[in-house]
């Protein structure tokens, strides 16, 4: 299954594990910081209703 | 003091509040030395430790106007001195959280920054001691210059001329132990120095602050 | 109807709900063939070994770092000329992937100089105006958070942007003046349809770079979404607020 | 003089005044009053120029207005006639004795700025006015910490003022002692509904 | 606008005004720099272009806070808006006088310090030729950088951000210009680049930071 | 409660007021007056200890003193509710929300305090005074900028804070509404010849 890396094999696993990490990082906080957007413009939404 | 400390912590978090510029200021310097001596890796390798401490002190410099000087603009500092606070108390607090929002992040960062200055790998675990123990004495000099400069409007480059002077034996002792460390000599002396001075420093410097901040606000 | 009416706010949300499942499947399926495809259908090239592989990361990501740059200053020139918000969120959102897409491709091109130059870094032009535009995407988010009315940071920004980039650009040539240097010349040059890699190389390589895109699309979508949310929020509550 | 139509202002993106219109005659003081937070401070902050207004016009402000806010822009480490003298030449006027007579800055033209008392400060503030030789002033509470001989100071300042055909549009939450119209803006507070192309507007 | 350079000028040389602080900064950098990377005449002497050029360079950002923050705060901005005055004629005079009482002090200290730095002789002239040609624009990009922080609280540290990066074209070429001078090569492109990058910047930012500064103020 | 005794006070190494006496009864308000530059500023810091006397003394006032300045010592970032709570906190007191009733705050609670009106920030550093819990409150002109309907309310609160045995000295130029005893400062000033140790005095 695993390809053979030869000599390289730290170098590329680590490209791989650094730049998968970032980039999961990047969509779990992108998708958390939507999440709670919504949720505040629920409760803002509910509040405005409830003013006017 | 609690109190204190976090909302010192918060206000620095806070949009415009400057946590993470000095870093980026460090990472800025850095950058900019290449430029400026040219960019042959055996040159940088040698004089990247001591970039990286004058770096890191320079950073600390920068962000230090802001340890006093907005609660002065503001009326804060002359309510807290009516406050049934020990002076010396809060101002080692807010050197802490000084510390704690500028010097934590620089010591943290260095070794990134020592691989674009190419610093020789024996190097990265003494730089980092040495910053690790170093910086906390920035931060409690640094209190003293800005109580010292806190009635002067925009005393931000007056502070830094008075506290340079005060930084140059921590700064010795720290770019010795980051020098010897790269060049794989031994760090002992110079690295009791450091801690020395800086257990000294926390112990004593906040009784001369405060003296000098009660009298500068008379 | 006019491309423009996509810059209310609420429109565009319809229209992001709409392509954004789209999107981000797409986006996934292309990242996930390209990468898996080169990590394991590949063979070692003959000179770097299997540090080639480094190379379905390395690129796209570059090529999505300046993309990113890029059309934050088209956004801005919109915002600046027009005055649309979603354009001025949607460059606001751009920002943060722009940093992490080249935080990514100066880590792997450090991983991967260590054995093909033996350094981690050296100041060759290519990777030096990296650095220099990893540093405008710091300043650019700094100044973005450290104003206080959301208008007057688009408008601030947006003119950092452009003044930004006709800097990035001399630097460019500045630092090419100063240091020729030891990075591979363009391997994709699309206007002459040349190209230095092999086909077997090639074919993912493209399916990574095409994955990056959408997801960076997708991605910037996404967040000018919770952007707009957090401004609607905020109108709400500054409005009921005031009238208390 | 100045006249002010249909005027929609806001402050953080928010509308705060709505449908708002005064004029001013020369030799004629309008006062502004409302409470805290009604946006006297805004409304004067336009009709010096210094933020575009929502919607609506202003006529006859572009270059004529003296404008004095909170903030009274001295310099602490200059003194009292070096303070005036900078701004005389700023605005193209030279001669600053009636300003130092009318507000009895004599005695102290030789401070700094910066060793004044509150109300000193403001004085000098004040005296600013003088030396700008625009024919609208356009005042933010410009008694404040003012001693009641001061007051007359500026009353008399301002019925000069006005007597050489001049205007004032004046904020403020206490009595100056001078005749003049009086306008409450309370009315033209926008409220939460206000639709004027403020820039949160969008989001609505 | 003779009044505002006059009035700039006078602020600057009273008391707290922090004339001189920058070159005071720029010794002390220049001191500290020893220090860090250690006393060989050689190595120093290697690095001497570049490090004044730096030192020059941080000397000049450090007293840019001061170039629109302090008439901000007490108001004296929005009034010079009202004022019959071109914004952009104010901000060049503006730039005109941090460069008098910042710049020209660095271009003139800088051959002395060249000497604590072991700068070889032939670098001298070619030293000051860069920084008098150079500095100017470093002024002028700090006033952009100057008017697009000046709303926000204690910007210093975010305005270094914003602003270093602006400097590196500048940086680069000067520093080469020093340092191919000390070399003895021909300095003629990098000095031509460097002139370029000066006029088209006194000619054209202006503008730009009379932009932001009306977008930042309303 | 508090008592000065033939105080001499000088500002900026220049005697300004001398031969005051004053004295505060629980329950008790003196109102400060005199014109501008008289000296009140000065008084009042030396009585929070801000500033050491050239002669004379100070009783009762240590560590019982809320002082409120010209300026109001709130953080433009932090919010209403948060300014208020870290005081709240560096006093050792812990529920602000009196503070916010007696202001009239909560409507504004969540706002970050730069954005606030000068009234408005004016009503959350009176507010401030609540939450100290101290007896004595020393007040520098504190209605600078408030409308009839804060002043009020100030005055509403400075009467709970006197029926719990608590003490003011406030200094201001206009009428604020209270019955207080009123004390002006104009006879103390302190003439060119006095000798009181100021730091200038070695050289006279
Ligand atoms: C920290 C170090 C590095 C950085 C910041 C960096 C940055 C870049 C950038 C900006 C591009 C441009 C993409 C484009 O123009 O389309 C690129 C492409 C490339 N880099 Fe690097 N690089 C680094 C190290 C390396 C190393 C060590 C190698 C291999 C020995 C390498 C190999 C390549 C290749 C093969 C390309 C593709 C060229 C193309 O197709 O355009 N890079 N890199
Ligand atoms: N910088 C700001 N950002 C957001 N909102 C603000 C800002 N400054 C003021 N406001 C709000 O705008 C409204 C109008 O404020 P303005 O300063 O014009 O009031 P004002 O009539 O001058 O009040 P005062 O008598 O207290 O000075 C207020 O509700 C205030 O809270
Ligand atoms: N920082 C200072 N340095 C030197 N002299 C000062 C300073 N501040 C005030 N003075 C002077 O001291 C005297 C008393 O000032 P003080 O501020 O106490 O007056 P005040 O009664 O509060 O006046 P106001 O009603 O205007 O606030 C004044 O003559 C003033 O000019
Ligand atoms: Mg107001
Ligand atoms: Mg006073």
């Amino acid at each position: 299954m695993m390809p053979d890396l030869g000599k390289y094999a730290v170098e590329v696993l680590s490209a791989y594990a650094v730049s998968l990490l970032l980039l999961a990082v990047l969509v779990l906080w992108t998708l958390r910081r939507g999440r709670t957007a919504r949720a505040t413009l629920d409760a803002a939404e509910k509040e405005a209703g409830r003013h006017g | 003091m609690r109190a204190l400390l976090i909302r010192d912590l918060t206000l620095a978090l806070r949009a415009g509040g400057g946590f993470g510029l000095g870093l980026a200021f460090f990472l800025i310097v850095t950058v900019l030395v290449p430029f400026s001596v040219g960019p042959q890796a055996e040159l940088l390798q040698l004089i990247a430790p001591g970039v990286l401490w004058l770096g890191a002190l320079l950073a600390c410099l920068l962000s230090l106007d802001r340890l006093l000087a907005l609660d002065f603009e503001d009326g804060t500092l002359d309510l807290l001195l009516t406050a049934p606070l020990p002076l010396e108390g809060a101002l080692s607090v807010k050197a802490l959280a000084h510390w704690l929002t500028t010097g934590l992040p620089l010591v943290l960062a260095a070794p990134v920054l020592g691989v674009l200055l190419n610093l020789a790998p024996a190097g990265y675990l003494w730089l980092v001691v040495s910053l690790a123990v170093g910086t906390p004495a920035l931060s409690v000099i640094g209190c003293f210059g800005a109580a010292l400069t806190v009635g002067i409007k925009r005393g931000g480059l007056l502070l830094s001329l008075l506290v340079l002077p005060l930084y140059v034996p921590t700064l010795i002792f720290g770019a010795e132990v980051a020098r010897r460390g790269a060049g794989g000599q031994e760090v002992a002396t110079p690295l009791l120095m450091l801690a020395g001075i800086t257990c000294a420093v926390i112990a004593l410097m906040p009784f001369a602050s405060a003296a000098v901040l009660r009298m500068g606000l008379r | 109807m006019s491309i423009w009416s996509y810059a209310n706010p609420v429109k565009f949300l319809t229209l992001s709900a709409r392509v954004q499942p789209v999107l981000w499947v797409l986006s996934m399926a292309c990242v996930a063939t390209g990468l898996i495809w080169g990590f394991f259908g590949t063979p070692q090239d003959y000179r770097q070994g299997a540090t080639v592989k480094i190379i379905y990361l390395h690129v796209p990501a570059a090529l999505m770092a300046i993309n990113a740059w890029f059309m934050m200053l088209v956004a801005s020139l919109i915002w600046l000329i027009r005055r649309h918000h979603v354009s001025a969120l949607a460059a606001k959102a751009a920002a943060p992937v722009g940093v992490v897409m080249t935080v990514i491709a100066l880590l792997t091109g450090a991983i991967w100089g260590q054995p093909m130059w033996g350094t981690w870094w050296a100041w060759d032009p290519r990777l030096t105006s990296f650095l220099i535009l990893f540093l405008f995407y710091l300043g650019y988010i700094a100044l973005w958070e450290a104003i206080e009315d959301p208008d007057t940071a688009a408008d601030l920004t947006s003119v950092l942007c452009l003044v930004g980039s006709v800097f990035a650009v001399l630097s460019r040539y500045a630092v090419q003046f100063w240091n020729q240097g030891l990075h591979q010349g363009t391997s994709v040059p699309v206007a002459t349809g040349g190209r230095s890699v092999d086909d077997v190389f090639f074919y993912p390589l493209v399916i990574c770079m095409i994955g990056f895109g959408l997801l960076f699309v997708a991605l910037v979508f996404y967040r000018t979404g919770t952007e707009i949310r957090l401004r609607r929020a905020a109108a709400l509550r500054a409005r009921a607020g005031r009238a208390a | 003089m100045l006249r002010v139509d249909d005027l929609t202002l806001a402050r953080g993106g928010i509308p705060v005044l709505t449908g708002l219109s005064l004029a001013l005659a020369p030799g004629q003081a309008l006062i502004l009053r409302g409470p805290n937070g009604a946006g006297k401070t805004t409304l004067l902050r336009s009709i010096a120029g210094l933020q575009p207004p929502l919607s609506g016009r202003i006529e006859g402000a572009e270059d004529r207005v003296a404008y004095a806010a909170h903030a009274d822009g001295l310099k602490a480490m200059l003194t009292v006639t070096e303070n005036l003298a900078f701004w005389a030449r700023i605005f193209g006027t030279s001669d600053i004795t009636p300003a130092l007579d009318a507000f009895d800055l004599h005695g102290l033209a030789d401070r700094l700025a910066g060793t004044l008392s509150a109300g000193q400060k403001r004085r000098l503030g004040l005296a600013r006015l003088l030396v700008t030789g625009r024919p609208v002033w356009v005042l933010d509470e410009p008694t404040v910490s003012l001693d009641t001989g001061a007051v007359a100071l500026f009353a008399a300042a301002l019925r000069a003022h006005l007597a050489q055909g001049g205007a004032a549009l004046i904020a403020t939450h206490i009595d100056l002692g001078i005749e003049a119209q009086v306008l409450d803006i309370t009315p033209f507070r926008a409220s939460a509904a206000t639709r004027a192309g403020a820039s949160d507007e969008a989001f609505l």
